[in-house]
């Protein structure tokens, strides 16, 4: 097969689903220019649907996170390949994985959530669920199972949902993604409690950090390994060049400030594939 | 006792009953005669407050009973028990309890929704069915039984209300003339023993003349008649139905048995079913 | 007849013929028109077309199947530890029909013209169960999970307030058939409305209402699933989170959906056998209102 | 109208036996409902929901449904001030305008409604709060950096070293390193028509009319349409998508039914086998439920509308062939063996024989689950990624934008009316206007 | 012509028609007795070949009847139309249409599927409900009709198939005798007009008397006589009907008017009516 009909792009929750479509809407226009195709843009409700829709081939191109890519890379090796990763501000490209609670539970440390209620995101977020899952029980030395250390460890939905049930007071403490940088008044630099504290949803006052991850390395943008390959050298060279092109735009779609993206390949994700796989045994 | 004072109905521009003045000193029964659309049935629902009146007012005993609202109505309304045509029973409930909703409003709401009548009440109901002949159907549904036996439940639980005042909107027009005259004799002896005022609509003359004390005949929502069944004459029987000279009053009768007071005119009667 | 007269039957009726075939062909072709542009445009805006996809329907539960199956020795143990979590999901759709069942009748009761204790607030009740009808339960359950946090509650709630809606609009139906003679019977005495109510008509609909309850409850158990797919708690919050992990708790899914399965069949055998005895409800009224 | 003496009491007792009987299931029925709820009650912990609900987000929730706020902010570092509607970046005012009760210059002031003055100095934000006094802050370096008229702060007052958050009924400050924030409450749904870079912003509607009438009205109802807050266009695209859904999943549902109700239906498939597992069929196809019959396809067909419709297809297809299979069971045998007689060929038997007899009763049955449908469309789409539902849902989980969810939840209730009262409409025309048995 | 060689059909045990043998040479119109049961539907349907028989064939003009199949089947029942005694219509198709249905088995099948009939065809489903009299009722629904119209739709129906039998299973059964005699009538007409065999199970002694060239009793399945009119004596319609002494001819009758052939009998049953 030489040449494709069309052009999918799924995009990951995070934000409204509108919200979403309008700030992929530049992309979709480049796209459309470089590869003389329709493109559509995708916002599933989750992060399964944009892995499902990977693996299906309805998909052509989406950014995943890295827990999320190990889902997609696990179920079926040979369904997208790895091709560019964001650049933070400074140069780096990892996050963090942000234990939190309410300052007022008197909760300061994982110690003092013994017995109480955990919350984790979406079972397919890599800060939110896979490696908190792996690193907090390596520092409790308990299982995450109820009852084991926390009382309770439950799903939210997604980092808004584990940020407004913690503020809350729904669950006790939970975890969900930020750069680490900047201040903690201000939900650091970019991250899930930023836009919530952008959004005038909480006041980080309230809340304290309780735990923190090691660095997590950010997710990569795949291409579908089954499109032709000069459809995906096409899309690999518009998004890498895309910072010089297009600040804006860049904005737009890495959803804040950053240095645009760098190639990066399967093997950065190794790690993260291993610990996915350790968990499903 | 019972005073009814220029007591008035308009349904729209309908007047269903018109400026209704009656004064009732003394227990009696009294039957209400009319064609159909007189105003009979909206004269007596108006005594009972089912229906609200217009203007005018009725008052019994002190209590002016158009005035009264909520619990002292529904008060008023356990005094002034209604019997209807229909029966108006809850068909798939017991015989006893049928009766005993006589006592609604005296017991608590609580209470009655659960069941919880005290055993005298019960024990009365069943002397009262006993008393009409039906006590041997207590237990039954009360859509199992007869027409006649149904109206009987209904005059029980009137009873069961002990009211001052028996309102019979056509106690027997869906009855049979065996079964009519079974239920006429039961409102007869209960206010000949019991003493209560009956006041009943009735589709026939003859039932008038036989078991009323007192006749009230109502033509277009006025009354236009009001005095003994003697005084009651073809004339002005005509005059009430507003009939035409070929009116005939064995249309009306449902009599079985030539009554005694008529008898040329009840053996007419009979004639006309057959 | 005179050949003239049955010339002009004949006239009138080609004419008629002529204009019912217009009229039905037109009918039959916005329909098929609908159906296809419809497909068309439903096709073209899916990220994956139909022609394309349909022969990978099976991949989804093969992988699922094939998880299961090997995995088959654990699925007695699934089958226990997701147990608590369908008792959840059933909880949700018992309390939230109870609920239903009461407010119904009530709001049933008050907008049931010669049953209505205030007659004149007849149409702000019925337009009250519309409301009620027309707001789907995610939207409640998302608003009260906002307010009261996540969990079974929320669900009930939203479950119990769409179900007043679509209960009351059916039992004020049966009402409407309901005798109102024992209610002035009742009246007469000098009744309260509550006792004119229990006493009175209670009794007259009490069979089909339970026939309603009954497919009531059926369709609210798949509603609390699906609620719990959203945050809700039960059922359907594990399936969700063992669906998203996918690979290596498909084991789990096929557990979780065998548990479902099961409970919705159970229950549809179970209240269509009951609704038969009792009465014949509409279904295709019920379902899904 | 006797009752003998020894036949009383046995009626007496009898009676009294019946009332034992009925207080019995009078008492019992409630009694069994109160113990599930007393379980229930510690089943869903209300008990601890009670204690972690918050009435805060309820009013919040209220409040924002018909208000808009207006970001004023401050950049602590450049000292820039930007006034922004929702604190978006599509509702940033234009540079150097701003609303009327914000006064831009080098000290910014800022007027609030109960009387409060915020100023944005050039090092220095302070707010005069009446009844209070004057709060002054020189966020930095060293933090916030604020003073307080009291020793003992009020509880509307969250401060710590680096961030202060003052709440007042007009208006909330937050002042962090970093920048400082005013936000300001206005009833309304502000930009609904048109965004802050339309010319026909804050025009009048008898001017909007008047000018539309002289040849604007394209670009007004461009402005309009397009319009980057509320996206009319998309909104409404949605409900269609929505809607269409519904009626694909719907009327393929019925079509593929029909012939299959046939295979289940006692008295057209004689061999047991076929109808056995024709209803079987039917059964699963229901009993998976909508639910999963949407993950399922999700997989096959990505996201998007037409997985959604096949989900209902899929599942109404098991409804409807329970239901039509039902209908043709109880068909007049009669009319189809009249048909019979004539020589006529199975399938014109079942053309003139069956549909019309049967017709009045699917439509209508197919018509009220259209109905039904856009409600369950709306939850379908919200988990395979379409429609209005995942517009709602997306809006809420997220949290903020209380009065896009709002307006979504008016227009999801006002589609599912119109579907009602369309679909009440379609069965009374069609089952009484059609009488050649289409 | 039509040929009934040892027909038989069983039930599970039970024999609804047994050895029925039957030969029919010329057109003539046939009535058919027998008490509840004899199985003379039965009978008729095999005819038809609505239902199939046990064993036994029938034969009509070189067509081995019992042993058609699929499509010649069909051919020979649009040969051989029926009439039943609740009409068997489409109820709520319009008149033409179920006339039209006699077409069904000439049509192509895609055409009628969407109701596409030729216009002669609609031309001569009118040209034949005029002939029995209910033209006018052309583009009502069937449902609309009276039973008797209903019944003459059906006959039209027959007609339209063009058939050179007609079978009519009880035809005035459900019938008013006004309308009983005008469909009669109107079988009557169509054989002797057209020339068909018609063959009618007739519930009625008289009208089979009076409108049959030949009358063919049954009993327990077997033919147990085959005659002419006159030969059907009081004592052998007994016999057909298994009845005791008290057997009155009168108790069938649905005559309205005096038989010419057999008026005393008639005038019995008028009375017996009144
Ligand atoms: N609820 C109502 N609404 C409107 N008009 C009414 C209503 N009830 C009674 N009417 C009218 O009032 C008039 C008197 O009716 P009413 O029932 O009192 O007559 P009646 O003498 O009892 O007649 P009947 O012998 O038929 O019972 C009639 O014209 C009737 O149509
Ligand atoms: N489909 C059937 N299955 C079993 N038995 C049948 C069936 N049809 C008819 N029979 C039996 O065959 C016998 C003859 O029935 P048939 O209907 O032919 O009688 P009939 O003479 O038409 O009676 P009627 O005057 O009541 O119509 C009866 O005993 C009947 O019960
Ligand atoms: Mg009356
Ligand atoms: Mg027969």
């Amino acid at each position: 097969q030489d040449g494709i009909e069309e052009f999918r792009i799924g995009i990951l929750g995070g934000e409204n689903a509108q919200d979403r479509l309008n700030s992929h809407e530049c992309l979709k226009e480049y796209t459309e220019e470089a590869l003389g195709v329709p493109v559509k843009l995708f916002a599933p409700a989750d992060y399964d649907g944009v892995i499902q829709g990977l693996l299906g081939g309805t998909i052509d191109m989406a950014w995943l996170g890295a827990s999320a890519y190990a889902k997609t890379y696990l179920d079926d090796p040979e369904a997208v390949e790895p091709v560019l990763v964001k650049i933070n501000l400074d140069g780096s490209y990892g996050y963090h994985s942000i234990g939190f609670a309410r300052k007022d539970s008197n909760i300061a440390s994982l110690d003092d959530m013994a017995g109480k209620k955990f919350g984790f995101g979406d079972p397919n977020s890599t800060s939110g669920y896979l490696i908190p899952s792996i690193e907090i029980p390596q520092e409790t030395g308990a299982t995450m199972e109820n009852g084991d250390y926390f009382g309770e460890v439950v799903f939210t939905g997604g980092h808004e949902q584990t940020i407004v049930a913690v503020n809350n007071g729904d669950v006790d403490g939970g975890v969900t993604w930020a750069d680490g940088q900047g201040n903690w008044e201000d939900g650091y630099n970019s991250g899930a409690l930023r836009k919530a504290v952008d959004a005038g949803l909480i006041d980080m006052n309230d809340l304290v950090e309780i735990w923190r991850s090691k660095p997590i390395p950010e997710g990569p943008i795949v291409l579908r390994k089954a499109l032709p390959q000069e459809v995906k050298a096409t899309m690999t060279q518009l998004i890498d060049g895309m910072y010089d092109e297009d600040r804006d735009c860049t904005y737009n779609i890495s959803a804040g400030e950053s240095l645009g993206f760098d190639p990066i390949s399967h093997d950065a994700y190794l790690s993260i594939i291993d610990a996915r796989k350790s968990k499903s045994q | 006792m019972l005073r009814i004072e220029q007591l008035t109905k308009t349904f729209g521009r309908n007047t269903a009953v018109d400026a209704a003045t009656v004064a009732v000193d003394k227990p009696m029964m009294i039957g209400i005669i009319g064609r159909s659309g007189a105003g009979k049935s909206t004269l007596l629902r108006m005594l009972n407050r089912l229906t609200d009146h217009t203007s005018g007012r009725v008052s019994c005993e002190g209590r002016e009973v158009t005035a009264l609202r909520g619990a002292e109505k529904r008060a008023w309304q356990a005094d002034c028990a209604m019997i209807f045509q229909q029966f108006n029973l809850v068909p798939r409930m017991d015989v006893v309890s049928n009766v005993l909703h006589g006592t609604l409003n005296r017991r608590s709401t609580l209470a009655t929704l659960f069941n919880l009548f005290p055993a005298a009440d019960i024990h009365r109901a069943i002397d009262i069915l006993d008393r009409l002949g039906i006590a041997e159907h207590a237990p039954k549904r009360a859509e199992a039984l007869s027409g006649g036996q149904q109206q009987r439940v209904a005059i029980a639980r009137a009873l069961m209300q002990d009211p001052k005042i028996i309102l019979a909107d056509e106690p027997i027009a869906s009855l049979d003339p065996m079964n009519a005259q079974i239920v006429m004799d039961a409102l007869r002896r209960i206010h000949e023993e019991d003493g209560r005022t009956v006041i009943a609509n009735l589709h026939t003359l003859d039932t008038a003349r036989r078991y009323c004390d007192r006749v009230i005949g109502m033509l277009h929502g006025r009354i236009v008649f009001d005095g003994t069944p003697e005084q009651l004459t073809t004339g002005v029987a005509r005059d009430i139905y507003g009939a035409d000279a070929g009116f005939s009053e064995a249309a009306t009768s449902t009599a079985i048995e030539p009554v005694e007071t008529a008898p040329e005119r009840a053996v007419h009667g009979a004639k006309a079913i057959v | 007849m005179s050949g003239g007269r049955v010339a002009a039957v004949r006239d009138d009726y080609m004419e008629l013929t002529r204009r019912k075939r217009l009229y039905s062909g037109i009918l039959l072709a916005v329909f098929v028109a609908l159906m296809v542009s419809g497909f068309m445009v439903a096709d073209a805006r899916n990220a994956g077309g139909f022609w394309d996809g349909w022969t990978n329907v099976l991949d989804f539960p093969r992988v699922v199947v094939a998880e299961a199956a090997e995995k088959a020795g654990e699925l007695p143990g699934h089958l226990i530890a997701f147990f608590p979590a369908l008792i959840e999901t059933i909880n949700i759709a018992a309390v939230s029909t109870l609920f239903g069942v009461l407010g119904g009748a009530l709001l049933s009761m008050l907008s049931t013209r010669g049953l209505a204790r205030w007659p004149r607030l007849i149409p702000l009740f019925r337009r009250m169960m519309d409301v009620m009808r027309a707001i789907p339960e995610i939207v409640i359950a998302l608003v009260l999970i906002f307010v009261l946090g996540g969990g079974p509650v929320p669900a009930m709630i939203a479950i119990a307030f769409h179900t007043v809606g679509a209960l009351g609009k059916l039992f004020s139906e049966v009402n409407e058939n309901a005798s109102l003679k024992p209610v002035e019977g009742l009246a007469s005495v000098g009744a309260t409305w509550t006792q004119r109510m229990v006493l009175g008509v209670m009794p007259q609909v009490a069979p089909n209402y339970l026939s309603y309850a009954l497919l009531r409850f059926e369709i609210n158990i798949r509603a609390s699933a699906i609620l719990g797919f959203v945050g809700a708690g039960g059922i359907g919050y594990e399936l969700k989170n063992a669906m998203s992990w996918g690979q290596g708790q498909y084991d789990e899914s096929a557990a979780i959906f065998l548990l479902l399965f099961a409970t919705i069949v159970t229950f549809d055998q179970v209240s269509s056998l009951a609704r038969d005895r009792l009465t014949h409800g509409r279904k295709s009224e019920m379902l899904h209102q | 109208m006797t009752m003998t003496a020894d036949n009383a009491p046995d009626l007496r007792a009898q009676a009294g036996r019946l009332f034992r009987r009925k207080r019995l299931t009078a008492f019992g029925i409630p009694l069994l409902v109160l113990v599930y709820l007393v379980y229930a009650v510690f089943a869903f912990d209300v008990p601890g929901l009670i204690r972690t609900a918050d009435p805060e987000n309820g009013r919040t929730l209220i409040r924002d449904s018909y208000s808009y706020k207006t970001h004023v902010s401050r950049d602590n570092r450049s000292g820039e001030v930007s006034v922004a509607i929702e604190g978006e970046r599509k509702g940033q005012y234009p540079d150097g305008t701003a609303p009327g009760w914000v006064a831009l210059g080098e000290t910014t002031v800022i007027t609030l409604d109960g009387g409060g003055i915020v100023t944005f100095g050039p090092d220095e934000v302070s707010y005069d709060i009446p009844g209070y006094g004057l709060v002054t802050a020189r966020p930095g370096n060293g933090g916030a950096n604020a003073t307080f008229p009291t020793e003992e702060l009020p509880e509307w007052i969250n401060a710590s070293k680096n961030r202060v958050a003052i709440t007042t009924d007009e208006a909330r400050l937050t002042i962090t390193r970093r920048k400082t924030e005013v936000f300001r409450y206005e009833t309304g749904w502000e930009l609904f028509f048109f965004t802050l870079d339309s010319p026909y912003h804050g025009v009048g509607p008898g001017e909007i009319a008047a000018r539309a009438m002289s040849g604007e009205l394209p670009a007004i109802w461009n402005d309009f349409w397009h319009n980057r807050m509320w996206r009319h266009a998309d909104v409404a695209w949605a409900l269609f998508e929505t809607v269409l859904m519904a009626f694909l999943g719907t009327f393929g549902a019925a079509l593929v039914a029909l012939p299959l109700a046939f295979l289940a239906a006692r008295n057209f498939t004689p061999l047991m086998i076929v109808q056995q597992v024709a209803r079987r069929f039917f059964d699963f196809f229901r009993g998976v439920d909508a639910l999963i019959w949407t993950i399922v396809l999700a997989r096959a067909f990505g996201p998007g509308p037409l997985t959604g419709a096949l989900a209902i297809l899929v599942t109404d297809t098991g409804s409807f062939g329970k239901m039509f299979s039902e209908a043709l069971e109880n068909v007049d045998g009669r009319q189809i063996e009249g048909l019979q007689s004539t020589g006529a060929k199975p399938v014109q038997r079942y053309r003139f024989g069956v549909i019309p007899q049967v017709t009045p009763v699917l439509l209508s049955q197919v018509l009220y689950f259209f109905e039904s449908n856009t409600r369950s469309a709306t939850v379908i789409g919200a988990i395979t990624g379409g429609g209005i539902g995942l517009l709602l849902t997306q809006a809420m989980i997220t949290q903020k934008d209380w009065e896009e969810v709002t307006y979504y939840i008016v227009l999801v209730v006002l589609m599912v009316f119109a579907m009602d009262w369309f679909s009440g409409w379609l069965r009374r025309r069609l089952i009484r206007g059609d009488d050649s048995g289409h």
